[in-house]
Parts: structure tokens; sequence; C-alpha cells
């Protein structure tokens, strides 16, 4: 067995900024996913806290009508195509994928990096809007036809660059299947393979699948809007709803894009905090396929008033209350795994605690709008947007923070300072919920969203947001600034292992040589959470 | 909740408390036995951790439950819905047209409105029809809410249980000044109706070619004062020079009565240089040649 | 770049032909969803315009599409063909092989060339004015038959591009019994390509 | 569908094993010529049967999918996950279109 000679970690293998930029590394990849991300997320999230100003008070308070229609479009744009979709796959399914399964990289390293550029090259389209052309678009995130077809900002340089982006979505989603098929280590079946190898397993399925048909659905909004030729237009024979259909039949698997592999860092995190197996592995693994599987067959519960035939009605809402039951399936298990465990309170157990809280709470205020009745009352409404911020805000986005406080010491060597962690959390949490729990008052007392202005009667729900909006970015820029600091002042860390975590990425060195191994990674006994047969692993 | 005034309230309410309620008992069961393992199971009062593997009577117990309760869940939404797709015959019939940034509705006797008057505890009717882009109509009061889609015949339908004013919203994504389309519905006692009805529509003594203006809806893209909305304001329009997009060449034409009337006709042939094309729809089927003279009539007035 | 000098044992190797096929597959998959997307527009357009549909398919050129399906056919097998050779080590014989399949992609876009151009030439083109007073559901039929066909015909360009590149390697010696995913991919690819045309071809000029 | 397997590949390289002899080639394009001229022949002279013809049509070119599918495309020949794999997306799609069908037909 061959042992380490000199080691040399990713990260001081080769410098110089064209030596990350034309990296092959799955390991480097990620990390240039994650500081594009980053900054993608920040735009995104100055431009909420810029719309959260203006609805501060009903009337004017900073921008005109149709800037503010372009910011939340723009914002939506953002926060779907370019952070929240890729997420948690392109910078920990990335750096994590291959080290978990035992392998060297991804199976096609080079498509790999070029998924990357795809990524940067769509990012930059979305955002040349800013500058090019009548500004950014004022559709919606949804681009809905006619309405996309007939205004004259950039909806053409949107629309196509979330075209561009769905292709770098669909070539990592293609380079993880058969990553998993092929690299798997010897000895670890598909039923060993860590949850958060199956949970990007089922994601890669939708991306693969779901993307094309928003790719040819958003070209052909192009040709409408280029060529003059109108499949979407009524005025000979289109059908606006169809569009609908198409556009949904995408998104809606697609926040199962969002969703999955959040469900998949939460299977991570509670056994390695924990310090026991997984309560019901199998059920976690085989309701991440189940719920991909569906999640294809209800994209119809977004167009509940549309006018869609009483059928389609009854049948959309029917298939939408299953996706809730292997759902439930995971959040039973995962808190049956913190029965009888060891349980070590830190900071990414508190961002996997707040999901778990928030993630139902989302989850709950979905299954209100799956309901026929409801719905009708509630579409469009900012209880809607309140129920999707709480799963891609309050779920993803507080397991994607929580993945990076987790995966934090193996990337960088470095541990951030815990305590201003904490307390980051803390804000983060209480802002949160300040922010967008009113919105469900809001939106049953009737207020729509995609609203400049507002009647009086929404001012109180519409105040509360925006101060809790406030104490977000609060809580947002301390944890940024505690990780960024942490990343160069903070204690370093040279042991495998700081949170005493099983999976294969605690067995290797911090931070992981070029080639992820320095020994042959040591399977636990009886599948990735066997902690009883946890290997030992020695520097 | 806000006040509820039509028969839907009850059965939308219902299946909104129907599921908050279960919602809730899990909601806060699971959060508070979340907590309490934490704490119970924390490391220093639990320094060794028990594997357990799962549980297989968990597992169908957990997944048996909750389809239980979504199949109730979706039963409650499923019967609160039913009847808002399933008109009484004999209901009173009104068009609504949704239209960048108006609503207007046509009563059977012809008079056009800028707000719905009904009466109380009648069924209503309302056919809606879109004349360019999607909107929707949304009486929160109601808890009714249906889309107008251009090219495609919709309807909703209510019956009224309390008088009053409410509002009516627009609920769908429709541009601009999207926030502003706002109209209200007044539910009168049958007699009051009855005699609203009977009155002749208030023209006032407002110059009819305004009248139509405002009935259109075309003041919320042209303005009276000289600024510019989405299209070019009105005012000075008549006898102006403008330069016109025409097949895709420049050129100048003088807004002349003609000139006006294919603006409103065809508002695509002309396109005025600066503004988008597609945004203004055509009126032919709806302005008649004798209310567009109205229309110009007034806009000579606009010095 | 080994620093360690450790080989895992389920990486080198098994980023394989076994690996290319398999993603080439994957990618088979996306493409035939974007057209499914086109699809479903089709057979919504259809159930909303029947008799336009029916109408419009007569001003299709039966004995033209017959012709093209079965220059495809028959590119597919000459692909298929090429495929066993280079399998069974004959690299002359299969690079042969992948000029006649390049030589039928060009004959059906020359046909398809000539339909489309036929169609223009009477003005049945989006923007032209004997499309634009055809009634709503045969522009939406034409619409469609030129995006979908184009779409079609944009991909046997990007097969050709593939089979050219197969084809050099073939001849300078890089692909070889062991070593032969480009000619195995490229012909998938075809493969598709004419899967696909197998659905266009009866929607189009068949159904009336 | 837990293809352990396929990773412990030994050192000969796949493809290798078959090379499919020309003469099922040949076969296979007989078949499906026979099988266009069917469609083109029922098309053309069942022009009356309209609806039978749609499905008449897309069921023939279903079948000659299937037949490319399985011998061009080596189907045949390879692992049986590919083969599942290519059903899943079909019944996929089908189902997405049934499920589109659906709304339009009960409008
Ligand atoms: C991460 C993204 C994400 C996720 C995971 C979900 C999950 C769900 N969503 Fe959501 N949704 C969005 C993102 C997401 N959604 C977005 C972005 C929109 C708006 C798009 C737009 O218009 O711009 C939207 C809109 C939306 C609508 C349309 C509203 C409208 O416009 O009228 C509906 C309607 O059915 C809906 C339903 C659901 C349901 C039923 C789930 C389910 O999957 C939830 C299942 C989870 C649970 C049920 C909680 C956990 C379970 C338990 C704790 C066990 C106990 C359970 C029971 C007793 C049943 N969503
Ligand atoms: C992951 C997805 C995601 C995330 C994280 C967010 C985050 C936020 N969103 Fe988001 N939102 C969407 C996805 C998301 N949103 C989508 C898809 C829509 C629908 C769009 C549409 O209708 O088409 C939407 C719509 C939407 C609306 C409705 C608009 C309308 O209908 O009129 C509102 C209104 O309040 C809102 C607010 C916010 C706020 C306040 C945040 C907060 O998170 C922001 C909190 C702010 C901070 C934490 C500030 C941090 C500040 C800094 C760090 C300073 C940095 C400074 C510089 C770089 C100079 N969003
Ligand atoms: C949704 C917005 C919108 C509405 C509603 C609208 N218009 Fe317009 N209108 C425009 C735009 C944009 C233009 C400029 C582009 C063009 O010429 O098509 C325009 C142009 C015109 C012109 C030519 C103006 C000029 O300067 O040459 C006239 C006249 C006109 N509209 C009349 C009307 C009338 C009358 C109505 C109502 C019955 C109406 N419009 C409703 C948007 C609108
Ligand atoms: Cu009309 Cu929004
Ligand atoms: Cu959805």
């Amino acid at each position: 067995m061959a042992t380490a000679t000199a080691q040399v970690n990713y990260l001081e293998a080769k410098k110089g900024i064209m030596s990350w930029l034309f990296s092959v590394d799955h390991k480097r990849i990620g990390l240039m996913y994650l500081y594009a991300l980053i900054t993608f997320f920040l735009v995104g999230v100055t431009l909420g806290l810029l719309m959260r100003y203006e609805l501060l008070n009903p009337g004017k308070d900073l921008v005109e009508a149709k800037t503010y229609n372009q910011i939340f479009t723009l914002h939506g744009v953002i926060m779907i195509f370019l952070f929240i979709i890729p997420s948690i796959p392109a910078v920990f399914g990335n750096f994590f994928l291959p080290i978990m399964l035992g392998t060297d990289d991804v199976s096609f390293p080079r498509l790999n990096l070029l998924s990357w550029w795809v990524y940067i090259i769509g990012a930059i389209m979305a955002l040349s809007t800013l500058v090019f052309g009548d500004g950014p678009a004022d559709t919606g995130w949804t681009f809905y036809a006619p309405y996309s077809v007939k205004t004259g900002t950039n909806v053409t340089m949107s629309v196509l660059a979330a075209f561009v982006l769905g292709f770098s979505s669909i070539l990592t989603g293609l380079n993880f299947i058969v990553t998993i098929h092929r690299l798997r280590a010897p000895g670890m079946s598909f039923t060993k393979m860590p949850l958060f190898a199956w949970a990007l397993y089922a994601t890669s399925w939708i991306q693969l699948l779901a993307t094309p048909i928003i790719g040819i659905t958003l070209l052909m909004i192009v040709a409408e809007r280029t060529l003059g030729v109108g499949l979407f237009d009524p005025s000979i024979g289109g059908d606006p709803i169809l569009y609908q259909h198409l556009f949904w039949i995408y998104s809606h698997p697609a926040v199962y894009i969002m969703a999955l592999p959040a469900f998949g860092v939460i299977s991570e995190l509670l056994p390695t905090f924990s310090h026991r197996t997984i309560f019901g592995y199998k059920a976690i693994a085989y309701s991440s396929l189940a719920i991909a599987f569906v999640g294809y067959f209800i994209w119809g519960h977004h167009m509940f008033t549309s006018g869609m035939s009483g059928t389609a009605r009854f049948i959309f809402s029917m298939l939408t209350f299953l996706v809730a039951i292997p759902t439930a399936i995971k959040v039973f298990n995962w808190v049956a795994t913190l029965y009888k465990g060891s349980i070590d309170v830190q900071t990414p157990l508190l961002y996997a605690l707040a999901f778990i809280f928030q993630f139902m709470i989302g989850g709950f205020t979905g299954l209100i709008l799956g309901a026929l009745a409801t719905d009708i009352h509630l579409h469009d409404t900012y209880f809607v947007v309140g129920h999707f911020h709480y799963v891609m805000f309050g779920g993803t986005g507080f397991a994607f923070f929580g993945a990076l406080h987790y995966w934090y010491p193996k990337i960088w060597g470095r541990m951030y300072n815990k305590l201003v962690a904490n307390i980051a959390f803390v804000i983060f949490f209480i802002g949160f919920n300040t922010l967008y729990f009113p919105m469900f008052i809001s939106g049953l007392m009737g207020m729509p969203r995609r609203y400049y202005d507002y009647l009086p009667e929404f001012h109180i729900p519409n105040i509360i947001s925006t101060v809790g909006s406030w104490i977000l970015a609060l809580g947002l820029i301390l944890m940024i600034v505690n990780l960024i600091v942490g990343r160069f002042r903070g204690r370093k860390v040279t042991e495998r292992d700081p949170w005493g975590g099983i999976t294969l990425e605690w067995q290797t060195p911090t931070p992981p040589p070029v080639q992820n191994f320095d020994r042959l990674p040591e399977l636990p006994k009886n599948g990735p959470y066997d902690y009883e047969h946890k290997p030992q692993i020695k520097d | 909740m806000r006040n509820s005034a039509s028969t839907f309230a009850q059965g939308v309410d219902l299946s909104l408390y129907i599921i908050v309620g279960i919602s809730l008992v899990f909601l806060i069961g699971i959060t508070a036995v979340m907590i309490y393992f934490v704490f119970r199971y924390n490391k220093k009062r639990n320094p060794v951790a028990t594997n357990i593997e799962g549980s297989n009577l968990l597992e169908v117990l957990w997944t048996a439950i909750p389809t239980l309760l979504v199949v109730v869940m979706f039963y409650y939404g499923w019967m609160g819905f039913k009847p808002m797709r399933s008109v009484p015959d004999g209901a009173m019939e009104v068009k609504a047209y949704g239209q960048m940034w108006k609503f207007s509705f046509e009563y059977p006797d012809g008079r056009i409105t800028d707000s719905l008057v009904v009466p109380l505890g009648k069924p209503v009717k309302v056919n809606l029809v879109s004349r360019d882009v999607l909107h929707s109509f949304y009486i929160p009061a109601f808890r009714m809410k249906e889309d107008m889609v251009p090219g495609k015949n919709n309807f909703m339908w209510f019956e009224a249980t309390k008088t009053g004013r409410y509002d009516i919203l627009c609920a769908e994504y429709c541009g601009q000044l999207h926030s502003y389309m706002l109209s209200s519905v007044t539910v009168l006692p049958e007699s009051e109706y009855a005699q609203w009805l009977a009155s002749a529509p208030n023209l006032a003594d407002e110059h009819p070619g305004l009248t139509l203006l405002k009935q259109n809806a075309c003041l919320t893209c042209h303005s009276q004062d000289g600024s510019k909305i989405i299209g070019p304001s009105f005012r000075g329009l008549y006898g102006k020079t403008e330069i016109v997009e025409t097949d895709g060449k420049e050129r100048e034409v003088l807004a002349d009565d003609e000139y006006i009337a294919r603006s409103i006709r065809e508002p695509n042939a002309d396109v005025v240089k600066g503004y988008m094309k597609g945004m203004m729809v055509s009126y032919a089927n709806v302005l008649n040649d004798e209310q567009i003279a109205h229309i110009i009539d007034y806009l000579k007035t606009l010095k | 770049m080994a620093h360690t000098g450790l080989v895992l044992p389920n990486s080198g190797h098994n980023r394989d032909a076994e690996a290319n096929k398999f993603g080439m597959w994957l990618f088979l998959f996306t493409e035939l969803l974007l057209f499914g997307g086109l699809f479903i527009v089709y057979m919504v357009y259809r159930m909303l315009n029947h008799e336009a549909f029916l109408l419009s398919s007569f001003e299709l050129n039966v004995v033209l599409g017959t012709v093209n399906t079965t220059v495809l056919l028959v590119s597919s097998m000459t692909i298929a063909m090429s495929v066993s050779a280079i399998q069974m080590g004959q690299a002359k014989r299969s690079a042969l092989l992948l000029w006649i399949t390049f030589a039928l992609a060009g004959v059906f876009l020359v046909i398809k060339y000539f339909e489309w151009s036929a169609k223009i030439h009477h003005g049945l083109f989006p923007g032209m004015d004997y499309y634009n007073n055809l009634p709503a559901g045969e522009r939406l039929f034409f619409f469609l038959y030129y995006v979908m066909t184009g779409l079609h015909a944009l991909h046997i360009i990007i097969g050709m591009v593939i089979i050219v590149f197969a084809i050099r390697q073939t001849n300078n010696g890089t692909l070889t019994a062991e070593k032969h995913s480009l000619t195995e991919n490229a012909g998938l690819y075809w493969h598709l390509v004419d899967l696909i045309w197998i659905y266009l071809f009866p929607l189009f000029y068949l159904i009336h | 569908m837990a293809q352990s397997h396929d990773q412990h590949q030994d050192n000969h390289h796949d493809g290798q094993h078959h090379a499919v002899p020309y003469s099922e080639h040949v076969r296979t394009l007989v078949a499906l010529l026979f099988l266009t001229a069917i469609t083109v022949v029922v098309s053309v002279f069942g022009a009356a049967l309209s609806t039978l013809s749609v499905f008449t049509a897309l069921f023939i070119a279903t079948v000659k999918v299937v037949v490319v599918a399985y011998y061009f495309m080596h189907l045949k020949y390879e692992k049986k996950i590919y083969s599942g794999l290519v059903l899943l997306v079909g019944v996929l799609f089908v189902a997405l279109s049934v499920l589109t069908a659906l709304e339009y037909l009960n409008r």
C-alpha cells in the first residue's frame, strides 16, 4: 500500500490565477464556483434589500415602477439561475463527491471546467442586461408570454442567459451521473454510498432530463421577439397557457434541483454531529429518487387559476400532495437520527436544525398552495413569496451555509471563529423569520406579489418585513466577514477529521492533496455511517 | 384573514384551517422533539451514542399517517374548489375586460363601467377577457381569482353574501403599472341594485371623447399633460409632425384625423420613434368610427 | 502529477470507453427532451387546429420526404458499419464508410435546401406576405415545420462535423480497434438524428 | 438500478467484444425501409382514415425507433441498464405529453 510521501495540497500545488481559471481539478473548480456564486448572491441579495426598502411605505420610496419591476426580475433570475440551482451541487458536489466516492476526480474533468466557463458566460450575459439594451427584463423570472414578447426591455438577452446557464447545469449533471456509476471505490455499492451522493444522483437526473425543455421553450421566446413569428401569440392562434406548461414542466422539477442537494447536506450533518449512524438510510436514499420522479408530474399547481380544465386541476393537485410524503419520510428520519446520539452542538448543526424548522414551514405552506381552494385565493400573492423564500432561502440557503461551515476546515485547512459564527447564525435566523413570516399574513390578506405599490391596509406586515431584511443583512455580513477573516487568520487545522465525521473526505489530509488521497480509503463495514466500525485514521 | 363576503369563503377558509391545523401539530411537535433531543442527548449528558439503523415499523407508520392526512387535505381543497367552476343556471352575466392597467365591465344592457356593481345573494358570472397580456381578476374578500388570458375565454362566478365595497386587484403581473390595476366591486341589496340598473349611466357633461379615453384605459399609457408614460402624450398631438417607423423605414407624418384613426386601428403600422411596437393593441373592434371621431375631436382640444 | 504515487483502483482505467459511451447516452437523452419540448408544442397545436394541420401537410412534398428518409436510414447503416469496421481493425474501410455517411448527410441537406427554398419562393415563410395571410392554424404548422426541421438540420451539420473529426482521427491512426470511442459516439449521435427524423417525417409529411 | 459490477472493469476494453457483422446492419436497413414503405403507403392511400393514420404512423415510427436503437445503437449488446434508462426516458416523455394532452382535451 502506498503511503504518503511529499504531499502537496491542492491549494498550493500551483500558483497564479491561470492555474485556477484553467484548472481541471474538481476541488479548484468547486471553489471557483463558490467565489462566483457568492458574488452573484451578494448582487441578488442587494437587489432584495432595495426591493424591501421600496416596499417600506406605500407609494414611491426609492425607484420608479419600471425599475422596481426590473429589480425583482433580475433578483429572481440571479437567485434562481445563478445562485440556488448551481449552489450545492456545483460547489460542494464538485469538491466532495469524488472524494466521498473514493476517487481522484469526476469522470470528465475537462467537461467540468467547461461547465464552469459556460456558467460564467451565462452569468455575464444575465448581468450585461444592466448595461446593454433597454435595461434588464421586467417580466418576472417566469418570462410569461405574451408580455415577455411585447415589452421593450432586454428580455432576449436575459432569456438567452438562462438558456446558456441551463447547459452548464446539464453538463454538471451528466458528469455526476457517470462519476457515480463508474468511479465508486471498490466495495462501495450504491447502497453504501453517502446520502449526499444519493441526493446528487437524483438531482442530476432532473438536471439532465428537465433542463432541455426550458431551453427550447426560451428559444421560442427569442424567436418570437426577434423573428416576429408568434408561437404563443394569441392573435395567430397561439396559446399563452402552453408557454406556462412548458415553463413549469422544467421549473417545478427545478425546485427539487434546489432542494434535493440540501436534503443531502442535512443527511451528512446530522450523523456527524450526533456521532451515530443515520436513521433509515434506505428510506432517505430512495425517497430522493421518489421526489425526483413524482416531481415531474405536478407542474400544473403553478397554473391553478390559468383556466385549466377541472380534470387537470384535480390531477395536479392530487399529485402535488403525493410529493409531500417522501419529504415527510426524510424529515422524520432526520429527527430520529438525533435520538440517542451524542450531540455536539456546532455551527453547522445549528444551520441543519434551522433548516428542518424552516423547511417544514415552507413545505406546509406549500401544501396550502397545493390545495385547490386555498390556492385560488393565495396564488400570486405574498403568501407564495413567503413560501418560496422559506423553502429556497430558509431551506436550501441555510443548508448551503451549513455546508460551508461544515466543510470549511477541510477546504482551507483553517477554522473560523466559532463564537462569532454562532452569533451570526442567531442574527441570521431571527432576521430571516422576521423578514419572511409577515409575508404569509399579507398574502392571506390578499396582497398580490410583484407589486410596486400597495394599499394602506398591507402596511404593517411590510414594515416588519423590511426591518427583518436589515437584521438579516447584519447577520449575513457578520457571517461572511467571519468566514473571510478565518480564511486568512483562523486557527490552522491539520487533523484530518476535526468534527469526527465518517465519510471518506475525513480520511484525507487537510486540505486534501491534488490526488485527494494519500492512502487507500477504508470503508466502514456496514454502510457509510457505521460509527461502530469507524476506520481509525491517524495522521 | 380579511372579511369574507361570498359563498366560497367558507369552503376556502375551512380547508385553510384544516391544513394549517394539521401542519401546526406537526410543526410544533417535530420542533419540540428536535429541541428536546438536542438537550437530552447532548454529548455532555450522553457521551456515547447508540447506533440505531432504523425501524421498519416506524417507516411504515410515518409513510402511512402523512398519506392519510394529505388525502384529507386534498379532499377539503377539492370540495372547497368544486363549486367555483360550476355556475348555477340563471346567473347574471357581466363581461370583465382587462387591459394594461385597467379593468372595465360591460353589462348586458350595454353600459360600460369602471367598477363592478352586483346584487346581494344572486349568482353573478363574470366572463373574463383580456385585450392584451395576462391579467388576473382577484377579489380577496370573495376568495376568488381567475386569470384573464388573451385569445381565450375564461370565466368565474360568485355569489356575494354581504353588502359593501370590496377591492378588485390584478394578480397576474402585466407590466409597469400592474400594482395600480385596481377596481372595486360594490354589493348592493337587490332593490338598490335594481335602482342602479334603472338609472341612466352617468355621463355628466364630460366631453364624450374624454369619456371614451377613460373607459378604454387609453390614459394609462397616454398622458394629457405632455409627460411620457408608455406611449406618447396626447397633449399637442393633433397637428404635430411625428417621426414614425413604417415597415422598418423612418418617415415623417402629419398627425391628422386619418393618421390618428389609423394609429388607433392599426397601432403597429406606424410606430412612433422611440416607442415599442406591440405595446398598444388594435382597437379596431372596440371603437367604432363615431367613437374614434369623438376621440379625435377631444384630442384637438389638448393644445 | 503523481505527487503521492497512489493510484486509486477505481479511477484511471474507469475513465474509459465505457464512461464515454455512458456520457454520450446521457447527452442523447437531453437532446431527445430538447426536441421533446417541440413535439409537445406540435401535439397541442395539432389538437387545437386539427383541420389546418391536415390541410397544410398537403403542401409538403411526400416524395422528397420519402427520399430523404431513405437517405438518412442508409446513412445510419453506413455509420453503424463503420463502427463495426473499426472494431474489427479495418481502419481504411471504417474511414470510407464515414465518408459515405458524410456524403449522404450532404445529400439530405441539399434536398432539404430545395424543399425550403421552394416554400420560400412561394412566400411561405414567417414575415412574408403569403404566409401572413394564411389562417392562424396553418401559420402555426409552417412555423413549427421550419423550427423543427431547421433544428434537425442543425443537428445534421453538427453530426457532419463530428464525422469529419472521426475521419481525421481514423486516418492518422488515433482511432484503433482498441480505442474508438469517437467513432462509436459519432455513430450514436448520428442515430439520434435519424431517430428524430423518423418521427418528424410522418408528423409533417404523412399525416393527412 | 444498483449496478455495482459495472465498475469492476478488467483490462479488456469495451466494444471490442462484439463487432456486429455487416450482414446484420443490412438486414436492419431492409427492415427499416420496409416499415417506411408501409407508412407512406398507408398515409397516401388511407387518407380518409385520418385519425387512425396518426396512430398507425406513430406506432410504425416507434417500431422503427426501437429497431434503430436495438440494432444500430447496439442496445442489444449493451448492459441492460442502457435499455432500462432509454425506456425510462421514453416513458417519462410520454407521461409528460399525456398529462399535457389531458389538460387540452378537457378544456
Ligand atoms: C426549494 C424550492 C421549493 C420546494 C422544495 C418547494 C416545495 C413545495 N412546493 Fe413550492 N414553490 C417554489 C419552490 C419550492 N417549492 C417556488 C420558487 C415557487 C414560486 C414560483 C413562482 O411563481 O415564482 C413555488 C410555488 C408553489 C406553488 C404555486 C403557488 C402559486 O403560485 O399559486 C405550489 C402549489 O402547489 C407549491 C407547492 C409546493 C409543495 C406541495 C411542496 C412540497 O415539496 C413540500 C413538501 C414538504 C413538507 C410537506 C414539509 C415536511 C413534511 C413533514 C414535516 C411531515 C409531515 C407532513 C405531512 C403531515 C403531510 N409551491
Ligand atoms: C434563493 C433564492 C432567493 C433568496 C436568497 C432571496 C432573498 C431575498 N429576497 Fe427574494 N425572490 C426570489 C428568490 C430569492 N430571494 C425569487 C425567485 C423571487 C421571485 C421573483 C419574481 O417575482 O419574478 C423573489 C422575490 C422577492 C420579493 C417579491 C417581489 C415582488 O413580488 O414584488 C421580495 C420582496 O420582498 C424579495 C425579497 C428578498 C429579500 C429581502 C431577500 C433577502 O435574502 C435579502 C436579505 C438581504 C441581505 C442579507 C443583505 C445582505 C447585504 C449585504 C451582504 C451587503 C452587500 C453589499 C454589497 C455587495 C454592496 N424577493
Ligand atoms: C398599453 C399601453 C397603451 C394603451 C392602453 C393605449 N396606447 Fe396608444 N400608444 C401606445 C404606444 C406604446 C404608442 C407608440 C407606438 C405606436 O405608435 O404603436 C401609442 C401610440 C398611439 C397613437 C399615436 C401617437 C403619436 O404620437 O403619433 C395614438 C393616436 C394612440 N396611441 C391612441 C390611443 C388610444 C385612443 C387608446 C385607447 C383607446 C390607446 N392609444 C391606448 C401605448 C398604448
Ligand atoms: Cu393586470 Cu396585473
Ligand atoms: Cu412547483
